[in-house]
């Protein structure tokens, strides 16, 4: 459905240094796919999108929808944007303020090429629509009398009301609070199944990326490092980037054994700091690796631990409680282990709590931990 | 001699060192060159001069004085002295060099002297009218040939339009001169409210091939340069003396009587005819004679002295508005 | 529905400027000094309006009496229906003709990739930079019974009738509408060069063409500036006397200002009751339109381009429909720039008016070119000119960024003074010229006679225009970047400064060089306030014009507006530079 | 330090209805407190950072900052904005587009009234503020040529830069990756407290605001539902709203049993579907109750459990899995218990999945469960 090839576009800062933008996006998507692209801010989401809307020309690179060609530098191909029938949510939300939230929400369907809606359809499509997104009673309101939050919600009920094949969302949830951003991706992910669109969906939460997406691409510094599924991006990342921006992690850096020893798939590896980890590794990873493990996998237990950590199966970790913080349904611990300068941080339920500075014990098996490319 | 000014004026006005004339004529053929020769011959005294139509030159000079705060000495135009005279704005002064002047160009009791006379009468574009076809008389003009062929300023003055009313009235009479002015006002001349130099271009460039109320030296000029026109000596021509006035409560009264005294001497007169004026002291010669009513080819004239005109102006402005609009 | 909706907002507002009262901020002090320094400027000329419109003016000049003979004389006039009619249909259409004009101009200029925009700058400031009454005979010339069209016209069907006469409604409109659609264009570009692209882009998204887009977004965020415009050219054009004058006598149109007109012509000195009178009415009509036009401001937020977050101005790709914005270009650069201007060489460089025919070469001469650059009188005259249009138009702007500003943001007390500041709109020249007159004459200060006359007198005359731009552009400026300097620390004249201003620099930009290329060529207050020390371009102008010396006349025309041009892009560009992200 | 007394501004829509706003807010916090504004889209959490900002013109109320109103409508005292001395971050960024980024953080310094700042201090104090939101390399760019996220963090930059007393934050790393979001979080706090600055700070992130805050209010609606610490928020929400909105949890709605009867402070609750729970009680609420059991409380056993389940002492639910979602460190699965639509929420660890449609076993403990007001 939505395929780029080689799609570049560049912002030059001084010449030669890059100042930002995308570089080389390479994606084949089928229809129906709920696509996400994750990545810290200034990576070039909202440029990669921008592209595909046609609000930006690429400097190079093929951009097909459907089978159509909607660019190509080549061919000299550029479909203006208003004939991509494509709807937007704007990170700056674009909502027109001379209008009433009617008629912001009204809009794409009064200028419809593919056919004329009557006043009643378009009547009943905006409720639905403002229903959706939780503004059923706002319809009449001016668009300047908004909050943040509802701006937000219009400029989505507007990019859906006209069920667009190609729906580019940026950031659409990000001034909702938890429970209605929970609603809306439910209502979003429902509406994206029944009419089969096509979503590409940029966020900063990885949650709601994991959650939602079907295929996950994780952006750095305008390149697209690792493209896959969620359980593909979380379980095996391909580098160290992308295991620490996707959920939080513990990345000890270290060179894998000359012996390939060990237990099933298992690699045992020197760290730096001293000691010696076993592991799972991706295949073809070099001697030097940065292992990650996930600080759920880790399980605390006071004082020594009991005698079950002993044997050799587990990895096991001496260390004290530096730092807690509360997050409600868990508690974040920092842990210095001994001999190592390294911080872990490992969740734990607030059921028992550990209190600063008294000693633990980390264990955590070698499946729970994972070799990766560094940098 | 005459337009010797006497010593102690001179002296006096040297005193006073400047003198602030409004003017109503052009600025680089009468003004400049005037006030370059007065401050060739009288060198301790500057002159400053204001351009603009006498009407607004009246106006000002009105303002001034109700302010109390006079700055004009010398005036000129017959706009200007209709309106200050009845304000009593007017200082009466006969200067000795006007003693040369024809008595018709000068006020009955020393207020106003003309150094210039000006005749309106009708041109033709020569290229569209030949000598013959042009009309000869008034009568001439009510000539079906020239329904929608005639133009003419319209300015409200006795140089325009109303003026030529008046001076039909005044040689026809009153009930004549209606019957006629009806009948020419199926004409349908087409009114222009601009200077009549610009209506006579419009004759120029051949957008109408016959104009009334026209400067008759405007032609010569024009003509001189190789433009087709010529000016029609239509009897009577009207005749509009310049009027030249010193102004009550003038700052510099005496550099002004110095001013006025050179303006209308034959020094002064010489140095507007060259500039195409029309001089009214019978020993200067005009550039073209023949524009002169006593010329060598003489023809009749309306005079439309200040008086006249105050008198009758109003009165030929409501006929022009009922008939020509 | 809206007034709900408005009372809240309002009494919001009441309780606003009431706390707001309880204290003397630097916004309540500028509304006072603005109210004051207005007042002084404004008020004077507008008493004095008021007494003549109710006046007797004897025939010795002094004024004496009341009565209402001026009001009655313009509602009793037998043909006021018929000069209304007249009236209207002048003013509607010529108003449309310089919106389209100059609106599209302005739009294909800022908003798109059209080529060849420079071309558009030049013809609006050498357009406007040429003197009056050299433009409209320059047009006369042309489009008259021996210009070169209708001379082609009758050469090719050997008629003696004419194609066009332009001494009809239609011509006067054509005339009148062209004279204003640099106002339009040079509004406007400001107006849209602060356009938010997110907000037409949104609408592209949602699958509006481009026209459509234009219409539903692009124009509808313009509305403060485009009703400014609808406003002036209306008003100005049921209060011309020029182009009535020059062009409707002669074919005999009567409009309502006719009869003023000739009121004042008629009678020497001229009576002003009447004109007065006239003014006075107008000026009830404005302040009702104003008071409307001041409802715009009510929800400000509805015209805000210029916001915080993701403002990124950018433009139309017309993609195939290029060509045809570049044609517009090209055509308003001949039709406006080019055709008068070649009408003026020609007779700039012919000793006397000639059809234009090939003949007519043999005679060109530079001779009246060089009787003007030999001239030290007209080198006088420049100069004075000069200064007196940079200062109007500098003070104009300044008074107007402050009274814009304020009254953009509903500060309390401002619409008083946007009112005051507006009343100047509708004084006929002739008008203020006497006022003004009178008021130098008897302020103690010697300023009679002096160019800071002029420069005083052209000042108020413009300052409601320049008042425009600003009012328009402070809409468009989201009010959070004023609250976030607010919140910064900065006091509102800082914010006013730093963030406000460099904001409005396109709008400031504009407005300043509109006051000072009109300004420089005013004549009805010009002939009365220049005394014999401070003669300016305008009154050697009116010389020349009656004085029917067309070719030296048409020769300084050429030369001063390229002086203007100079001086106007000199500005620009360093305006412009200095402009920041305001200004591209 | 910062004291609100019956604050009120209200938007009245229609006369008598309530369009929005906040009304009778009252808080009373000492220096350097980091005080949280909680709450659904809408519910007037930016209004009352304007009214203490002095944006908005309150319709009643006092607000006191250190010692000096400055507000309050009887005394007739309004001090304006610009005298405030306060930093605020708008939830709409409102960066100067005519500036360059060091211009937009420097200009709080450049206007400052207490004191002229040298140029070097200013660069140096920008520079700072500038690495502390991570833009360090972007201080010449325009501020048009930034990414939402970095235009944020522009925005932060010129609130913290002059060091102010009070600082405003409307959702200042809404457009920010969890990663970054957490390292702003952190130096924020850092600041916060090194320079004992009292902060006001609005997010829709409850986790963000569990974890920054000492003290947290939850509004609904215009109305301060609740005032207190994290903990208090989360474990003894005073009503069904709170409970339900800071967090996730399962809401249960029954009436308490005539008989007090119990272990300990234990209740036992009638259900509305039917059925009956043991659960701890907020003193005094009444006999309608609505019970709050929070997912990661409930643990998860295959069939029919342990047998450990059958004796008295915890509640259990047998039911069906109905759904899951996979959220990295933990599933999130929908349940339906038998005899009940109340369809339940459950967290666990990824480690052990259960299929769609097997039959589990709910277990809780009663003081996991706590019994609230209604509504
Ligand atoms: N100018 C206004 N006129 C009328 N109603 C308004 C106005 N501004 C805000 N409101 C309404 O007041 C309510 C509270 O607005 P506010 O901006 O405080 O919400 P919020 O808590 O910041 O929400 P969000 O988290 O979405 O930003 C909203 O329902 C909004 O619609
Ligand atoms: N018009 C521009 N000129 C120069 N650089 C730009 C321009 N627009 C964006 N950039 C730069 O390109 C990079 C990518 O911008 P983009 O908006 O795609 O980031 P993003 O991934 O959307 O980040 P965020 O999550 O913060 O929105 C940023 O570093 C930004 O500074
Ligand atoms: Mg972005
Ligand atoms: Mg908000």
């Amino acid at each position: 459905m939505l395929k780029l090839e080689k799609l570049t576009k560049v912002y030059p800062a001084r010449p030669g240094e890059f100042a930002g933008g995308i570089r080389d996006a390479d994606i084949d998507l089928s229809a129906g796919t709920f696509f996400t692209l994750l990545g810290p801010s200034g990576c070039g989401k909202t440029t990669t999108l921008r592209c595909i809307a046609g609000l930006e020309t690429p400097d190079s690179g093929r951009i097909i929808v459907g089978g159509t060609p909607l660019y190509d530098r080549q061919a000299g191909i550029a479909v203006p944007l208003h004939r991509r029938n494509i709807g937007m949510v704007f990170q700056s939300y674009a909502i027109w303020p001379h209008m009433s939230v009617f008629e912001n929400v009204a809009f794409p369907m009064r200028v419809s090429k593919d056919r004329r809606y009557s006043g009643a359809e378009i009547k009943t499509a905006v409720g639905e629509a403002l229903d959706i997104v939780g503004l059923g009673g706002y319809a009449q309101r001016s668009a300047t009398q908004l909050s943040g939050g509802q701006q937000q919600r219009v400029a989505l009920a507007r990019a859906i009301v006209h069920r667009p094949k190609l729906l580019l969302l940026d950031e659409p949830l990000s001034n909702l609070d938890a429970s209605l951003r929970e609603e809306m991706r439910l209502e979003l992910k429902r509406l994206q199944r029944e009419l089969g669109i096509t979503a590409v969906y940029v966020t900063h939460d990885q949650s709601e990326a994991l959650a939602m997406s079907d295929v996950i691409a994780v952006i750095e510094k305008g390149r697209m490092v690792q493209v896959g599924s969620p359980r593909d991006i979380y379980f095996s990342p391909v580098n160290e980037f992308v295991a620490g921006f996707v959920g939080h992690t513990n990345i000890l850096r270290g060179r894998v054994g000359a012996d390939g020893a060990g237990v099933g798939p298992c690699r045992s590896v020197r760290l730096e700091g001293g000691g010696e980890i076993r592991c799972r590794a991706r295949n073809g990873v070099g001697p030097d690796v940065a292992i990650s493990i996930r600080p759920e996998d880790i399980v605390l237990d006071a004082g020594a631990g009991p005698a079950a950590a002993a044997d050799g199966t587990q990895n096991v970790l001496r260390g004290e409680v530096t730092a807690a913080s509360f997050l409600g349904n868990v508690v974040h611990y920092e842990i210095r282990p001994e001999n190592s300068a390294q911080i872990f941080r490992v969740e734990a339920a607030p059921a028992t709590p550990f209190d600063l500075g008294s000693a633990v014990t980390m264990r955590f098996p070698p499946e729970a931990a994972l070799a990766v490319a560094r940098g | 001699p005459a337009d010797a000014a006497s010593q102690e004026l001179v002296q006096a006005a040297e005193k006073e060192g400047t003198v602030v004339w409004y003017t109503s004529m052009i600025v680089d053929q009468a003004v400049r060159p005037l006030v370059a020769a007065f401050e060739k011959k009288y060198p301790k005294i500057d002159v400053q001069f204001s351009r603009a139509s006498s009407s607004d030159t009246a106006l000002k000079i009105v303002n001034e004085s109700s302010a109390g705060h006079v700055m004009g000495d010398v005036f000129d135009g017959n706009g200007a002295y209709i309106v200050l005279r009845p304000a009593n704005l007017v200082e009466p002064y006969v200067a000795d060099s006007a003693a040369e002047i024809p008595a018709e160009y000068k006020g009955p009791d020393g207020y106003w002297a003309a150094p210039n006379v000006y005749y309106l009468s009708a041109a033709i574009n020569t290229d569209m009218v030949s000598k013959d076809d042009a009309p000869k008389t008034y009568q001439d003009l009510l000539d079906p040939k020239w329904k929608n062929q005639m133009v003419w300023s319209v300015v409200p003055q006795e140089s325009g339009a109303p003026g030529f009313i008046g001076n039909i009235l005044m040689t026809m009479g009153q009930e004549k001169g209606m019957d006629y002015l009806h009948k020419l006002a199926a004409q349908k001349i087409t009114n222009m409210d601009t200077s009549q130099r610009t209506v006579l271009d419009r004759v120029i460039v051949g957008d109408f091939p016959l104009a009334l109320m026209t400067y008759t030296h405007h032609s010569p000029i024009s003509a001189a340069k190789g433009a087709p026109v010529d000016w029609l000596r239509m009897e009577p021509v009207i005749a509009s003396p310049n009027t030249v006035g010193l102004v009550r409560g003038a700052p510099h009264p005496n550099a002004g009587k110095l001013l006025i005294d050179f303006i209308l001497s034959k020094e002064g007169q010489t140095v507007l005819a060259k500039g195409m004026y029309l001089p009214t002291n019978p020993n200067v010669a005009a550039k073209v004679p023949d524009l002169m009513a006593n010329g060598p080819r003489p023809f009749k004239v309306t005079m439309m002295t200040p008086e006249v005109v105050s008198e009758g102006l109003p009165k030929w402005i409501k006929i022009f508005n009922q008939l020509f609009r | 529905m809206t007034i709900e909706q408005d009372w809240p907002r309002v009494s919001q507002q009441k309780a606003g400027a009431r706390a707001s009262w309880l204290r003397l901020d630097q916004t309540r002090v500028l509304v006072i000094a603005l109210a004051i320094i207005l007042g002084i400027l404004v008020a004077p000329p507008a008493i004095i309006l008021l007494l003549r419109s109710l006046s007797i003016t004897n025939p010795d000049a002094t004024v004496g009496g009341w009565t209402l003979t001026h009001y009655l004389r313009f509602f009793t006039n037998p043909d006021l229906y018929r000069t209304l009619v007249n009236s209207l249909t002048f003013a509607l259409f010529s108003t449309v003709v310089a919106l389209l004009f100059g609106g599209t101009l302005a739009w294909l200029v800022e908003r798109t990739n059209t080529r060849f925009k420079a071309l558009a700058y030049l013809t609006t400031v050498i357009s406007m930079g040429t003197p009056y009454i050299l433009y409209v005979s320059a047009w006369l010339f042309l489009l008259g019974r021996s210009g070169p069209f209708n001379d082609a016209w009758r050469t090719m069907t050997g008629t003696r009738q004419v194609l066009f006469n332009p001494y009809s409604l239609t011509g006067m409109i054509l005339i009148e509408g062209f004279l204003w659609s640099p106002l339009v264009f040079l509004l406007l570009s400001s107006t849209f060069r602060s356009a938010n692209a997110d907000l037409e882009e949104a609408a592209r998204m949602s699958g509006a063409g481009v026209l459509r887009t234009v219409w539903s977004v692009s124009i509808r965020m313009a509305t403060p500036a485009i009703a400014a415009l609808a406003l002036f050219v209306f008003i100005r054009a049921i209060e011309a006397f020029e182009v009535p004058a020059l062009v409707g006598m002669p074919g005999n149109v009567d409009v309502l200002t006719t009869d003023v007109y000739r009121s004042i012509k008629e009678s020497i000195p001229p009576d002003l009751g009447y004109a007065s009178a006239y003014s006075v009415v107008l000026l009830v009509a404005v302040a009702i339109l104003l008071h409307f036009y001041g409802k715009l401001s009510r929800n400000a937020g509805r015209y805000s381009t210029v916001t915080g977050k993701g403002y990124r101005p950018r433009q139309f790709d017309l993609g195939k429909w290029r060509p045809v914005g570049d044609a517009l270009v090209i055509f308003n650069f001949l039709i406006v720039l080019v055709l008068p201007l070649l009408a003026l060489l020609w007779l700039s460089l012919l000793p006397y008016m000639r059809p234009m025919r090939p003949s007519g070469v043999a005679q060109f001469s530079l001779a009246n070119f060089a009787t003007v650059l030999s001239s030290e009188y007209y080198r006088t005259l420049a100069i004075n000119t000069l200064i007196v249009g940079v200062v109007a138009a500098s003070v104009g702007m300044i008074l107007a960024l402050f009274t814009g500003w304020l009254s953009a943001r509903r500060k309390a007390g401002a619409q008083f003074v946007d009112q005051l500041a507006t009343m100047p709109l509708v004084f006929p020249g002739i008008v203020m010229g006497v006022a003004f007159l009178m008021i130098f004459l008897s302020v103690p200060l010697p300023i009679y006679g002096t160019i800071w006359a002029l420069a005083i007198a052209y000042t108020v005359r413009y300052l409601p225009y320049g008042l425009r731009y600003t009012y328009a552009g402070v809409l468009q400026i989201s009010n959070e970047l004023e609250e976030a300097a607010g919140a910064s620390g900065a006091t509102p004249l800082q914010s006013l400064r730093r963030v406000i201003a460099p904001l409005l620099s396109p709008a400031l930009l504009s407005g300043w060089l509109f006051i000072f290329l009109i300004a420089t060529k005013e004549l009805a207050v010009a002939v009365l306030l220049s005394g014999p020390s401070s003669p300016v371009v305008a009154v050697g102008m009116y010389d020349l014009w009656v004085n029917g010396q067309g070719g030296e006349l048409a020769a300084f025309g050429l030369i001063w507006a390229a002086v203007m041009t100079l001086v106007a892009s000199v500005f620009y560009l360093a305006g412009g530079r200095a402009g920041g992200a305001g200004a591209h």
